[in-house]
């Protein structure tokens, strides 16, 4: 299958500080990468390079052999590259729903003008999102809790706003920052099965930073490790799991 | 039905900004109403920038000069058609407010103040010192009276009703902004601007695109309020009266845009109501901000909601 | 065409170190409440006005001075706990509406009791120029001067030696974390109120000699001091005082090189044009604050 | 709209006639009671609330007491309009005096050859009266005049250059105008032309930028606090030149704030400071003393120029009521033309349809400020 997102030979540097040399990451088309390493490895960094947050000193960002480099965050959405946040980022002022509407700001196809004279195409169009963003919160199993204001739910539920939200904007690769942070065993499980689906049933890809190590190794595909800013090893969770680099490097943090 | 009701605040302020006339004991109040309609329509805008799109100004206060200044001197000292005056005075405020819009709406909270406020007040100290132009600190004399396709706007009420209407169409304008995408993506980027840009919305072209549009709504409230003043001075389009506004946006309720209305009708005619306290009112004026603040965290549309709740809850219980 | 330059200096410097004593009161509530205090300008009205009306009634000009000061930190510190903690966690904005309130009943009040007369207050040490540098020097501006130089390095010692100081600080960096460290996150609001109330009324007692006072000064003075804090970076002390001795020699430079109708339009295109290039400020941090 | 107010008017005339002694002569105000003018706002209330007690303690007049209906503009024109409607519509008054400011008369006075209300103004700006506008009146002295008085002295001293140092409201900008018109047709050159923001509180630049174009004299043109802060920076920056100021600082109040840096200032000023030092056969000089004292023992205060513009301003509508022998508007507006040789607070004044402040050059006395107090300069 052809790799959909490339990462090649990436560097950051913030202030004096070497975050990324030559990093690598390839995400496959539905397939399930997963970023680990320990704290301060530079994993977020990396999604920000690749979402367009960080602007890297080096190196290229391929999207299905689409050069990224340059383009503002909103322009790499559009080409397909949708992330959620570490720190959660739903729209507290709007409901569930509004929010996953958002998250379909690019499938409306209307105007401003259509929007003030409120024509056919207006309404159709919005009826049209309503639905799309109904079918993505049933999707997480929020479709109940529609029209709750977001800082309203709890936050597990908060995390699977957010990840509806950025379904519903039609990603071909969806960057996921530790999406179970936060959650319990069970909430957990339910977000694990959650992305397997994303990856079977829509075909996205889907690079996946976490910490819940059993949660990494269950869902998959392809495991990449980052060691201050360097990928240490590459391959299946059974590669990974048995590379000594990786089991010094873990150890040693710890 | 679910038009109607859908719509029914609309209509509901369509018939109260049409039978307000009949409620006033005097004609005189027909001019707080007025003042009170252009001080609407800034607030509305400067609402949908704030309140919704989370951009703060401490500048709006120029928007509303630079249209009136605009038509002022277009139709007073140029000799242009009114009609004519009173667009360029709005295209004035939008084009000033776009070209603004790019390096300003990069800045963020305090900073983004600071800069409106500056731009504010370097605008009315050219109002104040290009005396040639403005006629200075005394004022701009010799304005003409709106007068519209052969028709003059000589009685205050049907100035009244002019205002009215302008403000009516700027509350469907804002409503149908806020319901559409570009309202969603404008909520979006005043929580989280990192989040708004990953659904792929462009916040620079967003964020312009809103302050134009409050300026076009200053700009409108500006040129409407020198063809019925037929004068304008500096001190009206100062520092102070940006501070205002943006009490009544605040006041009256964020992000509410009937909020915005009530805000400006308040504050407005709240001096009318504390002539009778003379001096004092200063310290009730101070007062009731605070008062407000601290009762009202959500503003008066956010109270009216609340005891609107309790009421339901209410008579649910009962 | 130069020769102007030194007086335009100077002048500058004392103009400056008014917006700088206002900013730095702005600073002292910000680091540790995150609020933008409006009525900023309201205290060094009121340390102006009360030296003025104490002086009238008789105490000698030192006593009088100390007075107004120690009135003016005690109404700074009843706003923080009569107003402010009361209110609570609110939206930053509202808390902003609220010190415009409060800015416009301490205004209301004064004007009310004392009129709305302008006011002078004697110099400190006679009204003789001195000559510096070619430039006629008030000796009031240079206890002005001093005054603010040694308020900076008291400061800097309040901070970094004494307990209050570190646990202003640490409210400034992470309210939950001072809280959790036993620190009274009230206490130290109320602390600062009182202290940006100090810093206010000590620049409105040293000036009046210079700028004269009256019920309504405060409303300039905020809105400089404000544009100091902002074109030195918000939160940061010193650049809060350079920012005010900045803007003051702009201005000033401005009146003198530029044009005297547009000499504050001069400094706030430099402020503009400054925060386009540097958008927090002179010696900000990379963080933008919040709204 | 206007038949309506006749109607009205008719009406009140006809309730008049009925119960006659009852019925009160209304007379409205539009003054600065608060904001930036009310230090002009606040003696010209005082004055005019003292000033219908006076009439009132007397009898009123037409044997009708006077009601001062007042409104506080707060300095700012909106509300300035908003305050001239009410007493136009709302309250029906018979004459307005007001407003305090250039600006806020200049926005309201359109309004009343509509209404057909005469209006008396207290402030400066001769756009108030020229073109004259038949409903408008203005008693506070004209620039022109004040202006012209200055010139003549510094021609006499043998000046040849002038510089002009004014602040940027509406007070200073209405002289800098007759200034920038009479300094040069007076046969003077304008060396520097400099002005300062009403708000500022250092004009050591301005000052040293005038030092450099070395003018034989400086015209400073200000109300309070501006002028004294100049004054306190000439003194500051050594600067020998003659400094003129204008009538606008007239008030004991400037000496008190400049301190002994107001030593030699020289400037035109009404006859209400200088009261004591004038001839008995002065008409001014027997109400200047009575005003000076009456205000004195009532409010605490010294008297201002600005407050004996409320003194003329009801004075001259109450003469005008009671020459007409009644308080319909157009009757007082005809009877204000029609006064001539009236002693007031600001000068003699004498109307006439083309002239309607009614004020000459003698309105002015060149002073001297000298051992902390006023001298007339012969």
């Amino acid at each position: 299958m052809a790799d959909l997102l490339e990462v090649r030979n990436v560097s950051v540097r913030f202030g004096g500080v070497q975050a990324l040399s030559e990093a690598a990451l390839t995400v496959r088309q539905g397939d399930i990468t997963s970023l680990i390493g320990p704290n301060g490895a530079g994993k977020t960094t990396l999604l920000g390079v690749v979402s367009g947050a960080v602007t890297p000193t080096g190196g290229t960002v391929r999207l299905a052999g689409q050069d990224l480099s340059g383009l503002p965050i909103h322009l790499r959405a559009q080409a397909g590259v949708v992330r959620t946040f570490q720190n959660l980022e739903i729209f507290s002022n709007m409901t569930a729903l509004e929010n996953v509407m958002t998250g379909a700001h690019m499938k409306a196809g209307y105007s401003m003008l259509d929007s003030l004279l409120h024509t056919p195409r207006f309404t159709r169009e919005e009826k049209r999102l309503r639905e799309l963003a109904m079918e993505k919160l049933e999707f997480v199993g929020l479709a109940e809790r529609r029209d709750a204001l977001a800082s309203d739910l709890p936050y597990g539920e908060q995390r699977l706003l957010e990840l509806a939200r950025a379904m519903a904007s039609g990603p071909r690769l969806l960057l996921l920052d530790e999406p179970a942070a936060g959650m319990n065993n069970k909430e957990t499980a339910g977000l694990g099965t959650i992305i397997r689906r994303i990856r079977d049933e829509l075909h996205i890809g889907v690079a996946l930073v976490e910490h819940d190590m059993e949660l990494v190794m269950d869902i998959s595909d392809r495991i990449t490790v980052l060691h201050f800013g360097s990928v240490l090893a590459e391959g299946t969770p059974k590669e990974i799991q048995d590379n000594p680099d990786v089991v010094a490097a873990y150890l040693g943090e710890d | 039905m679910g038009l109607f009701r859908k719509n029914f605040g609309l209509l509901a302020f369509a018939a109260a900004l049409g039978l307000a006339p009949l409620a006033l004991p005097n004609d005189y109040y027909i001019n707080v109403l007025i003042l009170c309609c252009f001080n609407a329509l800034i607030v509305m805008g400067l609402n949908l920038l704030m309140g919704y799109a989370g951009q703060v100004s401490l500048g709006h206060a120029a928007f509303f000069g630079l249209a009136a200044y605009t038509t002022a001197i277009s139709t007073a000292t140029l000799g242009l058609p009114i009609p004519v005056g009173m667009l360029a005075g709005v295209a004035v405020s939008a084009a000033v407010a776009w070209l603004l819009a790019v390096p300003t709406l990069k800045l963020h909270g305090n900073y983004l103040a600071m800069a409106t406020l500056g731009f504010g007040i370097i605008v009315s100290i050219v109002f104040n010192e290009a005396v040639g132009l403005t006629g200075g600190p005394s004022g701009f004399v010799g304005i003409p009276r709106l007068k519209i396709a052969g028709f003059t706007f000589t009685s205050d009420k049907a100035y009244y009703f002019l205002s009215a209407a302008v403000l009516w169409v700027a509350t469907l304008v804002s409503r149908r902004v806020i319901g559409s995408r570009t309202g969603r993506a404008l909520r979006a980027i005043h929580v989280s601007e990192s989040a708004a840009q990953a659904m792929g919305i462009d916040i620079a072209r967003h964020k312009r695109f809103v302050f134009v549009l409050s300026a076009v709504y200053a700009g409108v409230a500006g040129t409407l309020y020198a063809h019925h003043l037929t004068f304008v001075a500096p001190s009206s389009f100062g520092f102070h009266f940006s501070v205002q506004l943006l009490t009544m946006v605040v006041l009256g309720g964020m992000a509410s845009i009937w909020g915005a209305v009530a805000g400006a009708f308040f504050l407005t005619s709240l001096p009318e109501f504390l002539r009778m306290f003379e001096e004092v009112d200063i310290l009730i004026y101070g007062g009731l901000l605070i008062a407000c603040m601290m009762f009202m965290p959500s503003g008066l549309a956010g109270g009216a909601q609340a005891i609107a709740r309790k009421l339901k809850a209410g008579v649910r219980r009962g | 065409m130069f020769a102007g330059a030194p007086q335009y200096l100077i002048s500058g410097l004392t103009v400056g170190a008014t917006y700088g004593l206002t900013a730095l009161g702005f600073t002292m509530i910000f680091n540790t409440t995150g609020i933008i205090n409006f009525a900023q300008g309201e205290f060094v009205m009121l340390g102006g006005m009360l030296a003025v009306v104490l002086q009238k009634a008789g105490a000698p000009l030192p006593v009088a001075i100390m007075l107004a000061v120690a009135v003016t930190a005690l109404v700074g510190c009843l706003i923080e706990r009569g107003v402010i903690r009361p209110v609570g966690r609110t939206a930053p904005v509202n808390l902003v509406i609220i010190t415009i309130g409060i800015s416009i009943l301490l205004r209301g009040a004064v004007m009310l009791i004392w009129g709305k007369d302008t006011f002078a207050l004697p110099p400190f040490s006679g009204s003789a120029p001195l000559a510096i540098l070619g430039a006629a020097v008030q000796p009031q501006s240079l206890w002005v001067l001093l005054i603010t130089l040694l308020l900076l390095v008291a400061l800097k010692l309040f901070f970094s030696r004494t307990i209050h100081g570190k646990a202003m600080l640490a409210c400034a960096c992470e309210q939950k974390a001072a809280a959790l460290m036993g620190i009274s996150v009230d206490r130290m609001a109320m602390l600062s109120f009182g202290l940006s109330g100090f810093l206010g009324a000590v620049g409105g007692a040293i000036l009046t000699p210079i700028t004269l006072t009256s019920y309504d000064v405060g409303v300039m003075l905020g809105l400089k001091g404000f544009a100091a804090c902002i074109l030195g970076g918000l939160g940061n002390p010193f650049g809060a005082a350079a920012g005010g001795l900045i803007l003051g020699v702009l201005e000033s430079f401005g009146a003198g090189f530029v044009s005297s109708a547009y000499k504050d339009a001069f400094a706030f295109i430099v402020l503009l044009a400054l925060l386009f290039v540097k958008p927090t400020g002179l010696f900000g941090g990379p963080k933008s604050d919040r709204v | 709209m206007m038949l309506r107010l006749l109607s009205v008017v008719a009406a009140l005339v006809l309730c008049a006639g009925q119960s006659l002694a009852a019925e009160p002569i209304k007379i409205g105000a539009v003054v600065s009671v608060t904001g930036p003018a009310s230090f002009l706002g606040e003696p010209e209330k005082n004055t005019l609330e003292m000033i219908r007690d006076e009439l009132n303690a007397k009898g009123g007049l037409l044997g009708r007491p006077v009601e001062l209906i007042l409104y506080d503009d707060e300095s700012d024109v909106n509300k300035a309009v908003l305050a001239a409607e009410k007493l136009i519509k709302k309250d029906q008054v018979a004459a307005v005096i007001g407003a305090t400011t250039s600006g806020s008369t200049l926005a309201i006075m359109n309004k009343f050859p509509a209404a057909q209300v005469p209006l008396v103004s207290m402030s400066a700006a001769e756009k108030i009266v020229n073109p004259v506008n038949p409903w408008v009146f203005k008693v506070a002295p004209s620039d022109r005049h004040a202006v012209g008085r200055i010139l003549k002295h510094a021609q006499a001293k043998g000046y040849k250059k002038i510089a002009i140092l004014t602040v940027s409201d509406g007070f200073g900008q209405a002289g800098r105008e007759v200034l920038k018109e009479l300094v040069p047709a007076m046969g003077f050159t304008l060396t520097a032309d400099e002005v300062y923001g009403p708000k500022d509180t250092d004009m050591t630049a301005q000052l040293t930028k005038l030092k450099d174009a070395a003018p034989d004299a400086i015209i400073c043109w200000g109300t309070n606090p501006g002028p004294a802060v100049v004054a306190r920076n000439r003194a500051q920056l050594g600067m020998k030149t003659p400094l003129y100021m204008s009538h606008g600082v007239a008030s004991r109040k400037f000496i008190e704030l400049a301190g002994e840096s107001a030593e030699g200032l020289m400037l035109p000023a009404g006859h209400l400071i200088v009261a004591s030092q004038l001839p008995d056969s002065q008409p001014q000089k027997v109400l200047l003393l009575a005003y000076t004292s009456q205000y004195k023992d009532k409010f605490k205060g010294d008297v201002s120029p600005f407050g004996g513009h409320g003194w003329d301003g009801l004075k001259l509508v109450a003469k005008a009521v009671e020459t007409a022998g009644s308080d319909k508007p157009a009757a007082i507006r005809d009877a204000l033309e029609k006064i001539t040789a009236f002693p007031g607070i600001g000068g003699v004044f004498s109307f006439t349809d083309k002239d309607h402040n009614g004020l000459d050059a003698n309105a002015f006395e060149m002073v001297v400020i000298q051992g902390g107090d006023w001298k007339i300069l012969k």
